[in-house]
């Protein structure tokens, strides 16, 4: 799932071949290690209720003539539905294991996680990563951006990227913490979320609103699913070995 | 070798008629009053500004939750320390040392009582009522310049403690000079004495 | 001297003094003002290097810098690119080192305190250990500045004028900064009380106030600016830490939206607060970088025209003026934050007069030339670079002064321009005059000058390098403190004098290669010289060059007034004021 | 002559210095701007394009001022340098003890005073007076409020009602309501106009009432001659009249953060029919993306 979420980046950024060869393997080589005594979980996020309060339109980027390059699409209230789909799915759901991991350990991920300032829009819109993994800032503007992560935990990184820089990026290394907002304090309609986990079983749904969390150790587990202005569910699933469960999370934002 | 003696130390200048220590705590008096000058200054503007209503509005009397009586009885504190600095500095001046001694020590203990009363009746029981300096500008104020008028105080309780125990060699050495001192010391607690004069009704009666 | 025979601790000075009591904690004024001069230059030169790196990101935006870029840390640079946070940052500290660490630490601390009390025939100054303390202070002032550099978040960047809210809101470098700042207020403080009672109690028998040198009587205004102005500065400076650190809202109004994020402040304060406390000293402390400066001139012209100055009197009531009108000026500096027609109008007229008595004092300078002999050795020339140079600080202040014309001007790179004209080949050339004028008092030796006939020629060329395409800039509405100009059209298009003032600033930055190895040589190499050297006639050369603890042999009497030069009938073309009759 | 020999060289050298300068001073810098501004920007002392109808008295104050400042400077100069030739020192030439009586120099001061009394009651005062407080009639006005934030101008515009609707800090949303209007709450909101870029017409009075969300901004619009501080926590008005179409800048003139530079935005000025066009564009509701 968190590759098909940068794969979109990976010939944008150019970057070098032999990483990406080199990452691809050492994940083939994890997760076929994994897959023989784990399990899975994949599923949807679906919505119910009232979806023409949810537009999904342009921001108006104005401001920044640089911009202009691709305009910045936002949902009204940043809810992004795929309201072809029947039942209508959310994109941007961030799930995860939320209890029963126990005090395990798991082998950490270590490849950088990007995010990417492009056409005045953070790319991607939920970034979930493993605190192991650092975190690369870059921007693919002719344009001023500047970062501003408002976490409760992490330390408030506020840096601006004056220059376009594609290459170097800049690096962060984050703690463990629940999702929390960042902004970018040139252009006000940018803004994202960075969630950091102490374990590696997390996904964020796509744009076909669609879910997958792999090798996970058979057991008991609440799983949770968030999304920044629909708020959180929560799912009980008791998974086997080599199996793969499907659980859907159905968001009902006018039940009260 | 030339040896640097500095002229009027000690003796007043013929033309001047001050010892320059005289002069030098007048004109640190004088920052002094800008300082002071300045708070009270912020005071009434932003007392002024103030919005009408809303959380940032002035608090009534009643809502500022400052007893005039404790502060009466600091501001009484205060003018006896003052009256007591005078007749420790009269004293030493007729050359009673034990006798100046005995007043210098009590004004180092009506200090003393100030800040304990400050401190005992006023600022600790408010703080564990909530009312902290950014609950809204009155209290900003009130703990901002009290506070630094009672670092003012603090600043009077160490000089006096020194002229009362390890400073009050000099007197043996040269009572003159000792005496300037302890008038120096007088000119700046009456100055601090003055700033509660101040303090006292722009703070629990206004 | 009635009282030569009460000897206190103070003045117990056994001759075995250590090395760290004589050098270091020393409470003679002479070491002091040496330790204020060399520590003011180095901060200096520290200032100046900051700016050099600015201007680097301000020529070439975006681009590595060269050789140091490396050494900038995270927090400043990416990569040795300056960032935003960076330029900010080393724009803030530039300013505050400048003003504050640099320029009036060397003129009132460093000359100050080295020639004031020789040039009224004192043994010291009035506090000797209250003057050490405050050069300590500073020190620690000064370090704690510097140590901010090592904050999270870098140093004070919300400039040099601290304006809440912003630096309310700002990184922790803003309180690092707070607390140098009441420190330096703090050392200036006791320096100016003991300026002041120096020369009121302790000048030599015979000389009155109107006998005193030009030099004397700026200290003595600059110091009372000093005393005055300072304290609301330290309230206001109470005030912003109460803020940062105790969450008051003193300079926050109600509903302040940071970043998205509703602030937690009560609300009630009042931006302007800041603004009016912060320029109630600010003002002040523009003449406080002027006036001494005024005051050296005037001795190095004095000297060197071999003449009387004109008009001493005329100008001791203009200093004594202009430290008055100082106290309320200090609107102007805020004509653009709302302010109504009669408001500014008065602001506006209290600061076309004060610019009277400026025009007099450097009226008299010019008019003290006609009918000298001028003898241009390296301290006059500086001396003289500075009359025009201040002229065009001081013209360009006139627009700036009338509010309609500042609406425009406000806040653009002409502001920068006018007060560098000031400061920069204003007060440094004249400080520049100063060290090369009272160097062989101090040493014994003097400067070599050609090495300093070098270093003048090459920094007047390329200071008005460096400054003069900024009123161009300022013109075509560029605004101050941006960290990339070329993202505004009208920035772009005069992009070409930003890059020619970076290059004259590099270049005034290698003009000083001559100084400096000038200053250090000088000390070993340079000529060795009687104790006047320049002929001159105030009390600081009738001591010893350099002059022992205590100054003066014998304490010297004062028959006539200071600047007696070419006086008809006498055989030498200068009159010292302690000598009672010519020499035969 | 061996001194002036050594002058030459001086003289020769720092023109090298400036010399190698040069072709970095000749070198271009790439805009970074994707719309064409407007307007000539001065290159050697000179103010940018004026286009309001205020904006020549204050040029003309400037250039004004400017004039009187060369007099003094050159007349001054012209002196300072013959004293420096005249006077300096050589064999047989000795300084005069007896100072001057300089009448010139009383006369320089008094004419120096007159002249500035001049320029700031003749000038200065009336043209703040009527830049800065006559604001025009309100009804004949065109109306934005401008709210400054870190680090983007917000312009609000009141919509067919020509009534701004309420605003509040805690309804405040960094990307879809930046001013924190009340949509549901005011019904003078619900037809409100948000833009990040400035639409003015051409020919009618504009007042722009200007405050900030968090710090102080300055609000300047170097074609206009109009600059104002944005002070939070007040709301204050400047006024102006452009007489000519086309793309100009919005600049902020006050320190207020690390983006401070970038913090500019575009101002149109229209003929009425386009901001009309404009206005009605912006306040039709957004419509669906579709992908």
């Amino acid at each position: 799932m968190r590759f098909s979420v940068y794969s979109r980046n990976v010939g944008f950024f150019g970057r070098p071949v032999w990483r990406a060869i080199g990452g691809c393997v050492l994940g083939l080589v994890v997760r076929t290690a994994a897959a023989e005594d784990t399990a899975s979980i994949k599923g949807k996020a679906l919505f119910k209720g009232e979806s023409a309060k949810y537009v999904r339109h342009e921001v108006p980027t104005d401001k920044d003539p640089n911009c202009k390059k691709s305009k910045a699409k936002i949902g009204e209230y940043a809810v992004i539905l795929n309201k072809k789909d029947d039942p209508i799915t959310i994109r941007n759901v961030l799930v995860s294991v939320k209890e029963g991991l126990g005090d395990k350990k798991f082998p950490p991920l270590t490849d950088p996680v990007k995010l990417t300032q492009f056409g005045c829009e953070y790319d991607p819109h939920v970034v979930a990563m493993m605190s192991t993994q650092p975190l690369k800032v870059f921007n693919g503007d002719d344009t001023n951006h500047n970062i501003h992560l408002l976490p409760a935990k992490n330390s408030q990184e506020n840096f601006s990227q004056p220059v376009k820089d594609l290459e170097k990026g800049r690096e962060l290394k984050l703690v463990a913490e629940p999702p929390f907002f960042v902004k970018c304090e040139v252009h006000p309609w940018m803004g994202c979320y960075i969630a950091v986990f102490d374990h590696p079983f997390f996904a964020v749904t796509g744009e076909e609103g669609t879910y997958e969390i792999k090798g996970l150790p058979p057991g008991k587990y609440v799983l949770e699913a968030w999304h920044e202005k629909l708020g959180t569910m929560t799912a009980n699933v008791e998974v086997t070995s080599g199996e793969t469960k499907e659980t859907d999370f159905t968001f009902e934002p006018d039940k009260k | 070798m030339s040896v640097a003696v500095l002229p009027h130390t000690v003796k007043p200048h013929p033309i001047t008629g001050v010892y320059s220590g005289k002069l030098g705590i007048w004109l640190f008096l004088a920052s002094e009053v800008m300082l002071f000058g300045a708070l009270f200054s912020s005071y009434v503007l932003l007392r002024v500004g103030a919005p009408a209503e809303g959380p940032a509005a002035w608090p009534s009397h009643a809502d500022t939750h400052l007893s005039w009586k404790i502060g009466g009885i600091n501001t009484l504190v205060l003018i006896i320390s003052s009256v007591t600095m005078v007749m420790a500095w009269a004293e030493l001046k007729m050359n009673n040392f034990t006798k100046g001694r005995w007043y210098l020590a009590a004004t180092l203990a009506l200090a003393l009582t100030f800040i304990v009363v400050k401190l005992a009746f006023e600022y600790i029981p408010k703080f564990q009522h909530g009312l902290l300096p950014s609950t809204n500008n009155f209290f900003a104020l009130y703990f901002t310049m009290t506070g630094l008028h009672g670092l003012h105080v603090l600043g009077g309780v160490i000089v006096i403690a020194w002229f009362l125990l390890p400073g009050s060699g000099l007197w043996h050495k040269d009572p003159e000079y000792f005496t300037n001192r302890i008038e120096c010391t007088g000119l700046y607690w009456h100055f601090v004495d003055l700033v509660w004069i101040f303090l006292f009704p722009v703070m629990y009666l206004l | 001297m009635t009282e030569a025979h009460h000897h206190h601790d103070d003045h117990h000075h056994h001759p075995e003094l250590g090395w760290w009591r004589k050098y270091v904690f020393s409470t003679d004024h002479k070491v002091i003002g040496v330790q204020y001069t060399v520590t003011a230059l180095l901060f200096l030169l520290f200032g100046f290097t900051l700016v050099m790196i600015m201007r680097w990101q301000l020529a070439y935006p975006g681009k590595p810098i060269p050789l140091i870029g490396g050494l900038l840390g995270k927090t400043l640079a990416n990569d040795g690119t300056l960032l935003p946070e960076g330029y900010n940052a080393l724009g803030a500290m530039h300013g505050t080192i400048m003003v504050f660490l640099g320029i009036v630490p060397l003129i009132v601390g460093g000359f100050g305190n080295y020639v004031m009390p020789l040039q009224i025939g004192a043994p010291d100054m009035a506090f000797p250990k209250l003057n050490m303390a405050s050069y300590w202070v500073y020190f620690c002032g000064g370090m704690v500045m510097l140590l901010s550099f090592f904050a999270p978040g870098g140093a004070a960047n919300s400039g040099w004028t601290s304006y809440a809210p912003l630096s309310v809101v700002a990184t922790q470098g803003q309180t690092w900064w707070l607390f140098g700042m009441v420190l330096l207020i703090t050392s200036s403080l006791l320096g100016s009380i003991n300026f002041i009672v120096t020369i009121i109690q302790l000048r030599a028998k015979g000389l009155d106030f109107f006998k005193l040198p030009f030099f004397v009587w700026s200290q003595f205004v600059t110091a009372f600016l000093l005393l005055l102005a300072f304290p609301p500065l330290e309230a206001a400076g109470a005030l912003q830490l109460m803020d940062r650190l105790a969450g008051t809202s003193f300079f926050m109004p109600e509903g302040l939206v940071v970043s998205g994020i509703v602030q937690p402040y009560t609300g009630g304060g009042s931006p302007l607060l800041w603004q009016h406390l912060f320029w109630f000293l600010a003002h002040p402390e523009v003449y406080v970088l002027i006036l001494p400066a005024m005051g050296m001139v005037a001795e190095v012209i004095a000297n060197n025209t071999r003449k009387p100055l004109w008009g001493y009197r005329l100008m001791v009531y203009s200093v004594i003026f202009l430290g008055f009108m100082s106290f309320i000026v200090w609107a102007h500096h805020m004509f653009i934050t709302g302010m109504g027609t009669r408001i500014s109008a008065f602001f506006a007229t209290t600061t076309m007069i004060i610019s009277i008595p400026s025009v007099i004092i450097l009226t008299a300078l010019v008019i003290s030339l006609y009918r000298s002999s001028i003898r241009y050795n390296v301290p006059m020339l500086f001396a003289l670079a500075f009359l025009p140079m201040f002229a065009i600080g001081g013209l360009t202040g006139l627009p700036l002064g009338l509010p309609a014309a500042d609406i425009q001007l406000h806040d653009t790179y002409y502001v920068i321009g006018h007060f560098h004209y000031v400061v920069a080949p204003g007060t440094i050339f004249a400080a520049f005059a100063g060290i090369y004028h009272w160097y062989p008092k101090v040493t014994g030796r003097t400067m070599n000058p050609a090495l300093g006939k070098i270093h003048f020629v090459l920094s007047f060329i390329f200071i008005n390098v460096v400054f003069m395409p900024m009123f161009f800039q300022g013109m075509a509405g560029v605004s101050r403190r941006l960290f990339d100009q070329t993202f505004y059209q009208h920035g772009l298009d005069v992009q070409g004098w930003t890059q020619l003032s970076s290059w004259g600033a590099w270049m005034l930055g290698l003009s000083q290669v001559p100084f400096i190895m000038n200053f250090f040589m000088s000390l070993r190499a340079g000529r060795k010289v009687s104790d006047n050297p320049w002929e001159a006639t105030t009390l600081e050369w009738a001591a010893p060059s350099p002059p022992p603890h205590g100054n003066f042999a014998t304490v010297p009497v004062v028959y006539r007034g200071p600047y007696e030069y070419s006086v008809p009938g006498q055989k030498k073309d200068f009159f010292p004021q302690h000598l009672a009759k010519a020499e035969a | 002559m061996q001194v002036k020999k050594s002058w030459i060289l001086l003289a020769v050298i720092a023109a090298a210095l400036v010399a190698s300068a040069a072709p970095a001073w000749a070198q271009a810098v790439a805009p970074k701007t994707t719309v064409p501004i407007d307007g000539e920007y001065g290159r050697f002392f000179s103010l940018p394009t004026d286009v309001s109808k205020n904006g020549h008295r204050i040029d003309n104050l400037i250039h004004w001022t400017h004039a009187f400042m060369a007099v003094l400077f050159v007349g001054w100069g012209i002196f300072f340098v013959y004293c420096l030739m005249r006077f300096r020192q050589r064999p047989g030439h000795q300084a005069h003890y007896e100072l001057v009586h300089a009448k010139p120099s009383k006369y320089l001061e008094v004419a120096v005073l007159i002249v500035e009394i001049v320029l700031l009651a003749g000038f200065s005062v009336p043209i703040w007076a009527s830049v800065k407080n006559d604001l025009p009639p309100a009804d004949k006005a065109f109306r934005v409020r401008v709210v400054a934030e870190q680090f983007a101008w917000n312009f609000h515009y009141p919509g067919p009602d020509g009534q701004f609707g309420r605003t509040d800090p805690k309804l405040v949303d960094t990307a879809t309501n930046p001013l924190g209007l009340d949509r549901e709450g005011d019904p003078h909101a619900k037809d409100d106009i948000f833009a990040l870029e400035l639409h003015i017409p051409v020919n009618q009075p504009v007042i722009c009432d200007i405050s900030s969300k968090d710090v102080i901004h300055s609000f300047f619009l170097p074609v206009m001659r109009v600059k104002q501080d944005a002070l939070p926590g007040m709301r204050i008005p400047v006024w102006f009249e452009a007489v000519q179409t086309g793309t100009y800048e919005v600049a902020c003139a006050q320190l207020c953060g690390n983006n401070h530079y970038s913090m500019r935005a575009l101002m149109y000025i229209q003929p009425a029919t386009d901001l009309e066009a404009w206005l009605r564009e912006k306040g039709k509701p957004p419509e669906e993306f579709v992908e």
